[in-house]
């Protein structure tokens, strides 16, 4: 495929929609093992990238990224405002002076942001964060070194769910140590979220 | 010239405000920003407060910046990336205890290095 | 049985409510009592502060007192001395970071003995 | 002597008369390293006591002590309110059942008192607080085992002018580390006002 502006913009929109529409679910993930924030954190966030990318004009997908980070930044409040402003942030600069965004500049793209968002938390997989949904779907991407919207999907929701498992050891449901286990990890849920609306942008593809 | 600039990031801005009225009541030279809460006021923080504070804190002495809670520290970082300002660090001391000894220490004319080398001796 | 409680002892009003607020927004069974500032709403501590919010705090399982400066925690020895009540201990750790330790801790049913525990592991 | 309550009552009046005159210049001691309040707090505490002391009647001289100790405990504020608390409280502890308090007992009650501000403040003599006058002091007394006001005044007086040298290792001066050399201890100051207070109403006594 070709990401473009149009695409982005799509993709954006698709997360979005469903972090509105999970914008509860996404909180009262967050109740038991943090702060009861993610979902209005999100919500806020994403509403704003949803307007702002949508006022102006842009010529590149990078411009697109780069304008979500800041958004992100700037609107989300919490540790997710840096961490996905982050990897938006990457995936920006990893998509400067491309003139066309293949699969495999994609899928760097990704790559970059998951480094980002591993850079900015100080976190490696299996600490119950959102890397632990990066980390996975960016490695099968690699692997198999073309988008497959089935691939994405599933990935991703067996690694969110996954965090159910695991002990925090980073962020606010560190604190709760061994009482963090049993819960999903509420960056997970929303990264899942991120990367369904990626696979149904795909599917429309087809 | 001036003195090191102190900037307090917290998840409350009545944590924040509050350090800084113990802080005047001792030192009243030395720049003290506050950058506390969300933008909309709720317990958060917020990279655009943080980016304001180093903004009015800075003396071309150094800026040095305290935080309480996991999100604080990635916001803080992210808004030193930001920065075109060179000499911001992120002082790793607690937020209170340590950003007391911080400005006293500004107060006394110290270099920020030498501020962060009296913050590794005390925590 | 309760939790063990968390009291609050700040120079500043401001800073002892913006640190419960922190708290309240992840733990809300937990007792958190705040003696901040002078009696008269200054900056400074109150052992008279901190024997009321003993009494608010405690639920029989233990109370655990968390300070900022020099004086503050004088007069929390003293208040510990004059009050009736057993098992009330003042913690060594930061006062926002260690309190915030200690409210998830006693929200998990942890005894006074387990927090102090948990909190000279981490400070 | 015999130390009554009319001489505690009298000791305690012409201590806040030395602090209300004082209450600047203590305040002004406490700006350089300090945080500007010691005659402030001592003016609010002393006065308060001076009220108490006279509002009710009392048989002993432990009692006048023991409210003493009660109100500047909860109205003096700041690290010198638990000291002095302490102090005064130490006082009446040690004045306990005592028919007559003759020089010996005052002395030994003055002696608990210097050992419950070092405990409380957790501080020797040399750190730049009001133990640096407490002590020379007390020391004196019990060389000489009797009272002489010359002697309390001059032993004062020297060892509160001795803080300006030293530097403050307790307290809030302590921050300022060698800054502090060249500023009288606030604490010493009204700690010397105490004795000069005490010197007087021996004085009278002639
Ligand atoms: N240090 C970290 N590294 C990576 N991810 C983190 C880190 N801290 C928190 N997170 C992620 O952020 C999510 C919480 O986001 P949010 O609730 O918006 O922020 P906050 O915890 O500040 O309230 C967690 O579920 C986790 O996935
Ligand atoms: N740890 C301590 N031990 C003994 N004395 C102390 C200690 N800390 C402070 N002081 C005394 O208290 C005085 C300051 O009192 P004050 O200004 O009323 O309190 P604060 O420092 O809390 O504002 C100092 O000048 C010093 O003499
Ligand atoms: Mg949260
Ligand atoms: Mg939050
Ligand atoms: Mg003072
Ligand atoms: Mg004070």
């Amino acid at each position: 495929m070709s990401f473009t502006v149009e695409k982005a913009i799509k993709w954006l929109e698709k997360i979005n929609e469903k972090i509105q529409e999970n914008k509860q679910y996404l909180t009262k993930l967050d109740q038991p093992i943090g702060d009861g924030d993610h979902g209005i954190n999100m919500a806020r966030g994403f509403q704003e990238v949803v307007t702002i990318v949508n006022e102006k004009e842009y010529d590149t997908v990078s411009d697109v990224m780069k304008a979500t980070a800041m958004t992100v930044m700037s609107k989300v409040g919490g540790a997710s405002g840096p961490l996905y402003g982050t990897a938006f942030l990457k995936m920006s600069l990893a998509f400067k002076e491309k003139e066309v965004i293949d699969d495999a500049t994609f899928i760097h793209g990704l790559e970059e942001a998951l480094n980002g968002i591993k850079q900015r938390g100080r976190a490696i997989h299996g600490e119950k964060t959102l890397v632990d949904v990066w980390e996975p779907v960016v490695n099968k991407l690699k692997q198999e070194n073309n988008f497959q919207a089935d691939l994405i999907l599933n990935t991703a929701k067996a690694a969110m769910e996954k965090t159910k498992e695991t002990m925090a050891t980073k962020g606010r449901a560190a604190y709760f140590k061994e009482n963090s286990i049993g819960h999903i990890d509420p960056g997970s849920a929303s990264s899942f979220y991120l990367f369904e609306a990626l696979a149904e942008v795909l599917e429309e593809e087809k | 010239m001036g003195y090191v600039g102190i900037v307090l990031i917290s998840h409350s801005e009545k944590v924040a405000c509050g350090i800084k009225d113990i802080i005047r009541q001792v030192i009243q030279d030395v720049p003290v920003e506050v950058a506390g809460g969300t933008d909309d006021g709720k317990i958060g923080t917020s990279m655009d407060r943080i980016s304001a504070a180093i903004e009015c804190a800075d003396q071309n002495k150094g800026i040095l910046l305290f935080y309480d809670l996991g999100s604080a520290k990635m916001n803080a970082e992210l808004a030193i990336e930001m920065s075109e300002k060179e000499n911001i660090k992120l002082a790793e001391a607690p937020l209170l205890e340590g950003s007391y000894v911080g400005a006293v220490e500004s107060s006394m004319g110290k270099s920020i290095a030498e501020i962060i080398d009296t913050l590794n001796k005390n925590f």
